[in-house]
């Protein structure tokens, strides 16, 4: 059967954004894939050698637009490491707060964006309608729905609002109510097991080499979770599970997913009740150091990392932005080999793309 | 007093009143322009023209009815689906009768946009398939009578169709063709990809369709909907052969093309499937015919399993068979909305290798039934 | 045939079948077009398809940035736009309305185009954003297009950055009181 | 600009008064085990802070060095590759992972300012591949032996390096 190019368009409702997945197939299975990005790549690099630092905290925010609350608390982390501050013991919970919950957001518009394209609507809209309680508590922390501003270099914005732990306490236990049920929607349905169980393999060793982190990571094996392995902000005193599972298939990454939610909101309930007094923010000095920084952070689509080098002045001198998709993407040709056509739009959901931080 | 002779009734009077005219024309004016009137008049009222002109106002009447019908059907796809997931559904369009006015705002709207055929695209290829495609299921719904007397082929004293439901099943079968048609002629990769896709779809789940419809002629003893009906007097066919049944709602199911079968049309790499290139009301036609073939999927359900129109008389007969034909259609839309996709080799492993088994079984039960005597 | 519409019935006769289609088309034409039966038709016709047109827009399912998430909020139950008859669409083929969510890259500028002129022709554009709109905070970018009405005739602006879902259904509504206001009939266009 | 080492608190925690059973803390072993392969290739290894080391490498050294920790001194990971810009040179960063003892080296190799080219790791870590096309689309570092080095975010038909500091965009 003649060889022929596939192209997934720029402009596709599978594409969560804009990259193009151009798939070389063999009558019905995949042969060969190149994917195409870029088309969203708005220099961010360059922007912020000519903001402060306090500037750039916005821009890292429209990085990922999913887990913005994640991208600026690393640049935060980045600069802090920099400029050597010890950040106040209630900034550091309020943080774990704000990026669990942001967590848990992420992953819901995940499970959304994964069911709409298996062609579940009813999947999509009951997350997209749980995930608002979420984008409220947010906002009533930070004030926006999507990209909040709330991490500052040496803290937090500001303090919580009055009753915000009763509010997250009473989402929690909704939350894991939700959870419970969309576990049986999605793993009642036979069809979505056939669509997911045995799709698009992913071996530890492959996983490891190619650079994947995350989710996708955890799905095959490798318990690797910087939350546990090296704990930033307030994550040394909260005691969790890292979610694993050893198959490495679509079905293991949405399961993997699924159970980091559960973590969560163990995560908040605990950080909730531990939640110190006290100061919430140190006044970070205008001009940073001359050397490098570099901080680390569990995103909720894999490992996130930036190196920032200061040159004395109060404008970074290069930052640099490590994306998880991106190396997830370089990895797609080896997932979709001698997979079929149809389950290009499972794998490729289950990789949880998000093309904003992926172009920069 | 069925609808053949109630549109004949209507005619006969209309073609009385004009014709005296013809002849109050033709006895004033001199003697050769009158004879020409007279003429007029006495073919108007011959039986011929009759019979011709009551059969065009009875399939008016009947295509009237069923596009009601559709136009509800749409509703409820909308509506059901704002049910299931949660949200209101058309609401703002037709404010106070709950959004019904919504698919005649999208019908009209796509009647008025520019209608754009691809340069490259076959042009007669490209024109003819929503024709046919519309034709076609057009016609299924003429054979389909809701009740003894309301309904084409079974109001004239000879029966118009012959076998009226064989015909409603070869009409249902024109479509794939029509698809490979739009899918090729549009000139676009994907389109011919998706149309391949859908042909073969419907080709696969033709075949236990007709199993399952054919234990049912095994049954009645005949190929008219009238005698079908009647024979399921005592009990419903969907009873001894249950297995059919269901075999007959999944074949539906992916004839129709609705999510769990969604395949051509929303899959990864084909946009829309066949009817990307297709727009304004060409895709106006594509969007009905949907609708319009469920409905004659669900009418079809009805009048083979579920005993048309026989019900208790406190409803007249059209209503009982309409509301088989909403349930069955309800049924249908609540499989969809919480059901995701099937990828196209399961969905063709399902199609060959479980329900035709199960067609043939269900041949079988029928068979055994029928040489039993008790039906 | 040289003589242009108004031909006799007599002349009909003699055209070879061509000429004879050209020649209905071109009576046809004039006679909706420019003679007084067309502007009948639009006096009687044209505040039922305007209603038509306000009420099922259609938008292209194409998401660039952070407002299409707030885009895919909007049709989701808790901001429902489908009240409305505001259905997202994939194929360009069959929308009314290009909704552009995000910073368009300079990769990105001739796709967009292209997906502007595959739209049938009653079609609006809606700059969601502030990236839409003027570049948003990538305004200075080296790679970004300042704005989608450089490439694209805009007609609805909404501001915010994203911009929240009930601003983009507000925005809708705008769109149709302008259809609305701006009723041209079909035929004759007046 | 100054040397790029840190200069204020990196002495507090020296290594010496860490109790020095070998796992107990791998930062100094594996620098130990990098000096003695690497005599002149790698200087001035040191520990900023646990869980991360820096360590400056030759650029001809750069592939044997980053072969060895993965082989032997158990790096499985690249996390980042960064390109930085200075005055006279420029300097490619590697951060490299290890899942098993939780570190992260950053390997720093210098280059002169008018020929910037590294031999490519993408060989050794799949990971580095579209790291490397990055840094050479944005920064215009020339990696030998890339399988292939094109641009990628940039359209192909672009002839600048938008992160160089002499592009004003």
């Amino acid at each position: 059967m003649a060889e022929m190019w596939i192209n997934m368009g720029p402009q596709h409702p599978m594409t969560h954004g804009l990259w193009n997945l151009r798939v070389k197939v063999d009558g019905e299975t995949i042969v060969d894939a190149v994917p195409e990005v870029g088309y969203l790549h708005r220099g961010i690099e360059k922007l912020c050698e000519g903001k402060t630092y306090t500037q750039v905290i916005p821009i890292t925010d429209r990085l990922c637009y999913g887990s913005s609350m994640t991208w600026s608390h690393l640049y935060c982390t980045t600069v802090e490491d920099l400029m050597d501050l010890e950040v106040p013991e209630r900034a550091r919970y309020i943080r774990v707060v704000a990026i669990e919950m942001q967590r848990i957001a992420s992953h819901l518009m995940w499970l959304a964006a994964y069911a709409g394209d298996l062609g579940m609507s009813v999947g999509f809209t009951y997350t997209m309608r749980d995930r608002e309680v979420f984008v409220d508590l947010l906002q009533a922390l930070t004030g926006a729905r999507l990209t909040y501003n709330y991490p500052r270099i040496g803290g937090v914005a500001h303090d919580l609002p009055p009753n915000f732990e009763r509010d997250t306490m009473r989402a929690l236990k909704y939350m894991e109510m939700r959870l419970q049920e969309y576990e049986d929607l999605f793993e009642g349905s036979k069809i979505f097991m056939m669509r997911n169980v045995g799709i698009g393999i992913l071996r530890s060793d492959d996983a490891v080499n190619l650079g994947i982190t995350g989710p996708s990571l955890r799905a095959s094996g490798v318990s690797y979770d910087l939350r546990k392995d090296r704990p930033y902000e307030a994550y040394e005193d909260m005691d969790f599970k890292v979610a694993t599972h050893k198959d490495g298939d679509c079905y293991a990454r949405y399961r993997v997913r699924m159970d980091e939610m559960w973590e969560s909101c163990k995560i908040i309930r605990q950080a909730i009740q531990k939640m110190p007094s006290g100061k919430w923010r140190v006044v970070a000095p205008r001009n940073g150091p001359v050397g490098t920084g570099f901080g680390r952070v569990e995103d909720p689509r894999g490992e996130g990392t930036m190196y920032v080098v200061g040159d004395g002045s109060d404008k970074p001198y290069r930052l640099k932005i490590r994306s998880p998709i991106f190396v997830t993407v370089s990895a797609a040709p080896t997932i979709l080999v001698g997979y079929k056509v149809a389950d290009v739009v499972a794998i490729m959901g289950g990789l949880d793309m998000c093309i904003g931080e992926n172009d920069r | 007093m069925n609808l053949y002779e109630f549109c004949y009734g209507i005619l006969h009077w209309l073609v009385d009143l004009v014709n005296n005219l013809w002849y109050w024309l033709g006895d004033t004016l001199p003697w050769y322009f009158g004879d020409f009137f007279t003429a007029v008049g006495d073919f108007a009222a011959s039986s011929g023209h009759l019979q011709f002109m009551t059969l065009l106002l009875e399939s008016l009447v009947i295509i009237i009815v069923a596009l009601i019908n559709v136009l509800n059907f749409l509703w409820i796809f909308r509506k059901l689906s704002g049910r299931i997931l949660d949200f209101y559904g058309p609401y703002y369009v037709g404010y106070r009768i709950g959004g019904w006015l919504q698919n005649l705002a999208d019908g009209m709207k796509l009647f008025i946009k520019e209608i754009i055929v691809p340069a490259k695209a076959d042009k007669t290829g490209f024109v003819l398939a929503p024709v046919i495609f519309v034709g076609s299921s057009l016609l299924i719904l003429a054979t389909i009578p809701l009740s003894e007397n309301f309904g084409l082929s079974t109001s004239r004293d000879g029966g118009g169709v012959p076998a009226p439901a064989l015909f409603a099943l070869a009409m249902f079968a024109i479509a794939p063709f029509t698809i490979l048609l739009a899918g090729w002629s549009s000139n676009n990769k994907y389109t011919l990809i998706g149309g391949m896709r859908s042909a073969a779809q419907m080709m696969s789940y033709e075949i236990p369709l007709i199993l399952c419809v054919a234990s049912v002629f095994l049954l009645a003893g005949s190929f008219d909907f009238v005698d079908i009906v009647a024979a399921q007097h005592d009990i419903w066919f969907a009873i001894p052969l249950f297995i059919g049944f269901i075999v007959f709602l999944v074949c539906l199911i992916a004839e129709v093309e609705i999510i769990p079968f969604d395949l051509p049309e929303a899959e990864a790499e084909l946009v829309e499937g066949w009817t990307t290139e297709y727009g304004g009301m060409r895709f106006g036609l594509f969007y009905m015919t949907t609708a319009v073939r469920s409905y004659a999927g669900g009418a079809l359900a009805t009048a083979l399993f579920l005993g048309g129109w026989q019900g208790p008389a406190i409803i007249p007969d059209e209503i009982w068979f309409l509301i088989k034909a909403y349930i069955v259609y309800v049924v249908f839309m609540w499989l969809t909305w919480s059901v995701p996709r099937v990828r196209i080799d399961q969905m063709l492993k399902l199609g060959w290798r479980r329900l035709l088994p199960l067609a043939m079984l269900n041949l079988l039960i029928a068979a055994a039934l029928k040489t039993m005597g008790w039906f | 045939m040289k003589d242009k519409g108004g031909a006799t019935a007599g002349q009909a006769l003699m055209f070879r079948s061509k000429d004879f289609l050209k020649w209905s088309d071109e009576t046809m034409e004039y006679l909706l077009r420019k003679s007084p039966v067309g502007a009948g038709i639009d006096l009687v016709t044209k505040d039922f398809f305007n209603w038509a047109t306000r009420n099922s827009l259609y938008f292209l399912h194409f998401g660039i940035m952070c407002c299409a998430l707030e885009m895919a909020v909007a049709s989701a139950p808790r901001f429902d736009q489908q009240r409305f008859g505001i259905i997202p669409r994939s194929s360009p083929r069959q929308c009314d309305i290009l909704l552009v969510n995000g910073p368009v890259s300079k990769k990105l500028k001739p796709a967009l185009r292209r997906l502007y002129d595959q739209m049938p022709e009653p079609k609006w554009v809606v700059a969601m954003g502030e990236c839409a709109i003027s570049g948003g905070p990538f305004y200075n970018s080296y790679s970004v297009v300042p704005g989608v009405d450089q490439f694209i005739p805009v007609d609805v602006y909404i501001p915010g950055c994203p911009a929240r879902p009930e601003a983009l259904i507000d925005g809708f509504l705008k769109l149709q009181k302008m259809i609305k206001e701006n009723k041209k009939g079909l035929l004759t266009g007046r | 600009m100054s040397e790029g080492g840190r200069a204020n608190s990196a002495g507090a925690r020296d290594m010496e008064t860490a109790p020095s059973r070998i796992d107990a803390n791998p930062e100094d072993r594996v620098l130990r085990a990098l000096a003695e392969t690497f005599p002149k290739g790698v200087s001035d290894g040191e520990k900023v802070r646990p869980g991360l080391i820096r360590a400056r490498v030759d650029r001809a050294e750069l592939y044997s060095a980053c072969r060895t920790l993965r082989d032997s001194l158990g790096f499985e990971h690249i996390s980042m590759i960064s390109a930085v810009e200075y005055d006279n040179r420029f300097e490619v960063v590697y951060h490299i992972s290890s899942y098993g003892s939780r570190l992260v080296i950053e390997l720093i190799a210098s280059t002169p300012k008018d020929d910037p080219s590294v031999d490519s790791v993408s060989s050794i870590w799949g990971g580095a591949n579209w790291q490397e096309r990055e840094a050479y689309d944005l920064m215009g570092i020339v990696f030998k032996n890339h399988p292939k080095l094109e641009r990628i975010l940039l359209p192909k038909d672009v002839m600048y390096h938008p992160l160089r500091k002499d592009f004003k965009g």
